[in-house]
C-alpha cells in the first residue's frame, strides 16, 4: 500500500488544524476501536461556511481526508458543502488504497455532523435524514 | 537523511556472510537435488549442510529439519499436517489469543471442518498461564501451539512448564518459534518440543524461507503434496538459495547469540528511558523482564501508531505500527487488545524492533525525533484537546 | 572432463542477467514488503515489478499473478483453493493420466474427502483428445486441469481446444503449465485459461519460486492462511530474491522465445538424429512435431535408465531418467506407462532435456560416449542376450 | 540419495559379468515392471561355488549388489552361499540408500534361485524350504 503524493502532503502538512472557539457547528465522528476519530467545527455566516478547523486521531489517510475536505468546503455554501461526497474526498487526494477508503466516508460524515450540529443549533432540528452511510463501505481487512 | 532500520521483527536485514554465501552459491550451484548427476550432488550437499546448520541452532537432527517457504508455511504444515495425521486420536486443539495470523486462521478453517480449538486468554504482559493449559486439556485433545516469543511484543511463553504438561499428557507440542528462533537459546530436547516453526528472516537470513523441526516419530501428512523432496513431507524444488543463506544465518546466530543479546538489549533499554523520559502517557507491551531482546513495544497515548510511522519515515527512521501484517489491518492488533489495553490506546502501538544493525547514534536520532513527532500528532488529536481539559 | 548439462527439465541454469539481477537486489532490498517506510517500498516495488514482468510473459494482468514457492505449490493452492470455493457448484473435477505428482496427489487427497475424479487416458504420443473432456463432462464438473505440457515426454496438449469447452460449457479451467511457461508462447486471453500453475527455474530463474496466474473474477480460498500478503490470497513473507529473479527471468524469456526455440529445437533434433544412427532398438517419447522444443525423451531398449545416467555422469554429462522426481522412484514413470510402453523398455527411458546452455559440442560429445555405454550395458542385461538368441 | 564409493566402484568395474556356459545352476530372479531382473549362474564341484556370472538389467545398486554378491560367494560351500543375507550384501557394499535395499534383497534371492536349480538337477529337489522374503521389504516410494 502507498500513499500518494497528494495524501503525503496533506498529511504532513495538514490544512486547518485546531478548533474554532465559538463554533456555529460541531461535529465528531468515528470511535477509538475503528481506529479513527475527526471533529470538526465550523464557522458558518449567511449560509456559507467562513471557516472549519480539524482534529483528527487516526491513520495518515485520516489526516488527509479531514485536510482536504476542510478546503473543499471552506467558503461553500451548507448545500454545497452536503454534496460533497467521500468518492469526491478520495478523488481530490489522488485516490487512496483500498483499505483506506472508509476514512474518505467518515470525512464525509464529518462534514455532515458539524452541519447537523449547525442547523439544530440554529433551527432546532438537524438534517431531514442524513445520507444513511451503510457500514459496507467500510472494507475493514484483518489480515484473513 | 539518515537511513535507521528499527523494524527487526518484520525481516532482519541480510548478514553480510549470508550475503557473501549466496552470491557464491549463485555461480555454483543450480542442479535440482533430487538428481543423481554432478550439478544435483552439488546442490544436494549444499542443502544438507543446511540441514545441519538450523537443526543445530535449536539442538535438533538434520533429519528433523523440513524447509518451508515461511514461518506461515510452517504454522500450516504442522497444524494441518500434524492433526490429519492423527485424526483418531481426537479433534481438540489449544492455543492462544495470541498467535500470529499464520496460527489462527489455519485453526479457524479446521474448526469449520470439525476441530474444536480452546483460545487462552494472557495475562497483561501476553503471558499465558500454564496452569490454563491443564485445565483445558481433554481426551480428545491432540496438541497444544503455543508460541515461544509473541513478535509484537516480545514476551517470552512459558514454554518449559508448557512442554511438561504435554509430555506428562502425551499431547503433540507445536510452537511457532518465528519471533524466537535465532535471537534467544532453543533447545528442542532441553525443552521437550515436537514440533517448531522458524523463519530465516528474523536472524539475518532471507525472506521466504523458513522451516519446521519435527521430533522423530512425530507422524506428519504432507501440507504441500507432490514429489519426494524433504524426504516425501514437503513437495516442490527446493528454494536452495534461500536454504542455503538459512543455513548460514542459522550457524551465525547459534554462535552470536550471547553477544548480539547484549549488544541489543542495552540498546533497547537506552531507547525506552529515553522515551519515557521525554514523553509522558506512554505504556510498555510485554513482559518486562522475558521478551526477545531487541523488542521494545509502546502505546503512545492520544495518537495513533501509523501517523507516528510515517513522520518517522520523513526522518529516515523505518519501524513498524503492530506486527507487519496488521500495518495494513484498520483494526488494533488482537494482541495489544489481549492483554487489556483499550482500544483507544491500542492504536497507538508502534514497535521499535532493533537488531545487531543498530548503534548508539540511532537511539540518539530517535530520542531527538519522536518526541516533536508525538508532540505535533497530540496537538492534532481531539482526545488529547479533551483529555487535557479533563484534566484541568 | 566435461561438464555438460542437459537437465534443464530439472531446473535450468540460473540466466547470467538473472544473477546479476539477484546481487543486486541482495545488497539493495530486504525489507518486508508489507511495511510503510522507505525499505518497505524499495521491496514492495521490487514485488510489483516482478508481478509485471511474470504477467507480460503470458498475457495476464499483473493482479492476476499470485507468487507461492514453487510449481507444485501453485498446483496445490490452485485446485484445493479453486475447488473449495466453489464447493456449492460440485465435486467433479477432470484431469489426465499424465499429470505431475504435483497434481495427481493433491486430486487423490480430494478424493478421499468426496470429490470426483475423472482421469484422461492419452494417446501413444501422451496426447490427450479433446472430444474425450467432452464425454467426461458432467452437471458437477467443477474444474478441469490438464497440463500444458508433459515436462517428461515434451508433448504440448491441445490447450485450446480444451479451452474452447471449457468456456462454452462453463467450466474452471486449470493449466499447469510449468513445463510450457517460458518456453513456448503462452497467452491465457487467446486461450481462454482460467488458472495457470508456473515456476522460475524451468525458464532461467532461481528453484523455489513459482505463480499461480489467476483470472480475476475467479474465486480462491488461501491454501497457505495467516497474513493478507498476495492481495489476502498467499500468506508468509515474501522470497523477495527469488521473486526479483522470476521476473527478469520472464522478462529475458518474453523477448527470447523464438530466438531459444529455434536454437534448441535444432540441437535436440541433432541429438535424436544422431543416437538413431548409432544405437539400434530405440524408442522416442512423446509428440513427434508438438513437444517442448529442447525435449528429447528416449527409451532405450534391453537397459535400465538409471545405470545409463550414472555412466554419462562419469563422463561429465548431466541428463535425467525420467522426472526430477521420479529418478528417486523405482517404478517406471507413469507418463511413459500410459503412452503404452511396455515396463521393460519404460525402465530404459533417459531424458535429454536441452537448453540454451547447449551447444553443437555438446551434442558431439554426447554423441560419441552414449553408444559404448549403451553397448557395456547391454552385454550386462539379460534381457539383451535372451533377445539375440530369440533373433537367431 | 548418494551411492557409496564402493558401490560406485562396483557399479563401474563390475566382477564377473556373463554367463557360464554350462553351469551347475542359472537363477533368474524380479521382473521389469519392479525395475531390475538378476540372472545368475554357478559353477559347483564338491559342493564348492567354483565360479559364478552374473547378468543384471537395472539401477546402480542392482548390477553393484550383483556383482559384490558373486565375489562373496565365490569359493563358498553350497551351505556357506545360503548364509548369506541381503543385509551382508549391503553392508559389504558400505550400505545402500533406504530406497535401493529391495536390489541387496534381490541379490539373496539370485543366489538362492541358482543354488535351488542346481539341487533340482543335481539331487531331483530343490531347496528344503526357500528363506521366504516378505514382500514388504522391498519398499517403493512412488513419489507420493
Ligand atoms: C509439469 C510439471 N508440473 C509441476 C512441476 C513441479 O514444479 P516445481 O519443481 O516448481 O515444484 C514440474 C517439475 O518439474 C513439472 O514438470
Ligand atoms: C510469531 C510469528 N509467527 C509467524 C510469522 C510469519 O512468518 P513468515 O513471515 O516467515 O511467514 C511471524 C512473522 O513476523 C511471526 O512474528
Amino acid at each position: 500500500m502507498q500513499y500518494s503524493a497528494k495524501v503525503m502532503d496533506h498529511f504532513a502538512n495538514p490544512r486547518n488544524v485546531g478548533e474554532i472557539p465559538e463554533a456555529s457547528g460541531v461535529g465528531e465522528v468515528g470511535n477509538p476501536a475503528c481506529g479513527d476519530i475527526m471533529k470538526m467545527s465550523i464557522q458558518v455566516k449567511d449560509n456559507v461556511i467562513t471557516d472549519v478547523k480539524f482534529k483528527t486521531f487516526g491513520c495518515g489517510a485520516a489526516i488527509a481526508t479531514s485536510s482536504i475536505s476542510t478546503e473543499m468546503i471552506k467558503g461553500k455554501t451548507i448545500d454545497e458543502a452536503l454534496k460533497i461526497t467521500n468518492k469526491a474526498v478520495a478523488e481530490a487526494l489522488g485516490g487512496l488504497p483500498p483499505t483506506k477508503m472508509h476514512c474518505s466516508v467518515l470525512a464525509e460524515e464529518a462534514i455532515e455532523a458539524a452541519i447537523d450540529d449547525y442547523l439544530k443549533k440554529t433551527t432546532g432540528k438537524g438534517l431531514e435524514k442524513k445520507k444513511s452511510l451503510s457500514h459496507d463501505e467500510h472494507h475493514h481487512e484483518h489480515g484473513e | 537523511m539518515q537511513n535507521i532500520y528499527m523494524d527487526n521483527t518484520s525481516g532482519t536485514p541480510l548478514h553480510p556472510e549470508v550475503k557473501e554465501v549466496i552470491t557464491q552459491f549463485l555461480h555454483k550451484g543450480f542442479g535440482n537435488p533430487s538428481n543423481l548427476h554432478q550439478f544435483g550432488r552439488v546442490t544436494g550437499e549444499a542443502i544438507q549442510q543446511a540441514r545441519e546448520q538450523v537443526a543445530n541452532l535449536i539442538n535438533a537432527r538434520p533429519n528433523e529439519i523440513i524447509f518451508t517457504s515461511s514461518g506461515t508455511e510452517a504454522n500450516n504444515f504442522a497444524l494441518k499436517g500434524i492433526l490429519a495425521a492423527h485424526k483418531k486420536k481426537g479433534n481438540h486443539i489449544i492455543t492462544s489469543e495470541i498467535e500470529h495470523f499464520s496460527v489462527l486462521n489455519p485453526l479457524k478453517t479446521l474448526e469449520k471442518s470439525g476441530y474444536e480449538v480452546t483460545r487462552l486468554q494472557v495475562d497483561k504482559y501476553g503471558m499465558i498461564d500454564p496452569e490454563d493449559i491443564k485445565k483445558a486439556v481433554k481426551p480428545t485433545t491432540v496438541m497444544i501451539s503455543v508460541m515461544y516469543a509473541n513478535g509484537e511484543i516480545g514476551t517470552i511463553e512459558p514454554v518449559g512448564e508448557i512442554s511438561a504438561i504435554t509430555k506428562e499428557k502425551d499431547i503433540i507440542f507445536h510452537t511457532d518459534a518465528v519471533a524466537a528462533a535465532g535471537n534467544i537459546p532453543i533447545d528442542v530436547n532441553g525443552t521437550h518440543i515436537d514440533a517448531l516453526s522458524m523463519s530465516a528472516n528474523q536472524f539475518g537470513g532471507p525472506s521466504g524461507v523458513g522451516a519446521l523441526y519435527l521430533r522423530e516419530g512425530i507422524r506428519i501428512l504432507p501440507f504441500i503434496e507432490g514429489g519426494v523432496q524433504e524426504g516425501g513431507r514437503r513437495a516442490g524444488t527446493e528454494n536452495v538459495i534461500g536454504i542455503v543463506g538459512m543455513g548460514k544465518a542459522a550457524e551465525l546466530a547459534r554462535l552470536e547469540i550471547p553477544e548480539r543479546t547484549n549488544k541489543v538489549r542495552k540498546l533497547r533499554d537506552r531507547l525506552k528511558d529515553g522515551i519515557l523520559k521525554t514523553i509522558n502517557n506512554i505504556h510498555i507491551n510485554g513482559h518486562p523482564t522475558d521478551h526477545i531482546p531487541g523488542n521494545l513495544s509502546l502505546c503512545i497515548e492520544y495518537i495513533e501508531g501509523e501517523s507516528i510511522l510515517l513522520f518517522l519515515d520523513m526522518q529516515g527512521i523505518a519501524i513498524s505500527s503492530g506486527s507487519a501484517c496488521t500495518s495494513r489491518s484498520l483494526k488494533a492488533s488482537h494482541v495489544i487488545m489481549a492483554t487489556g489495553v483499550d482500544a483507544a490506546l491500542a492504536q497507538g502501538t508502534v514497535l521499535f524492533s532493533l537488531g545487531i544493525n543498530n548503534s548508539e547514534t540511532d537511539v540518539h536520532y530517535i530520542l531527538e525525533k519522536l518526541p516533536p513527532i508525538v508532540e505535533r500528532l497530540r496537538q492534532m488529536s481531539p482526545l488529547y484537546s479533551e483529555s487535557q481539559l479533563s484534566q484541568s
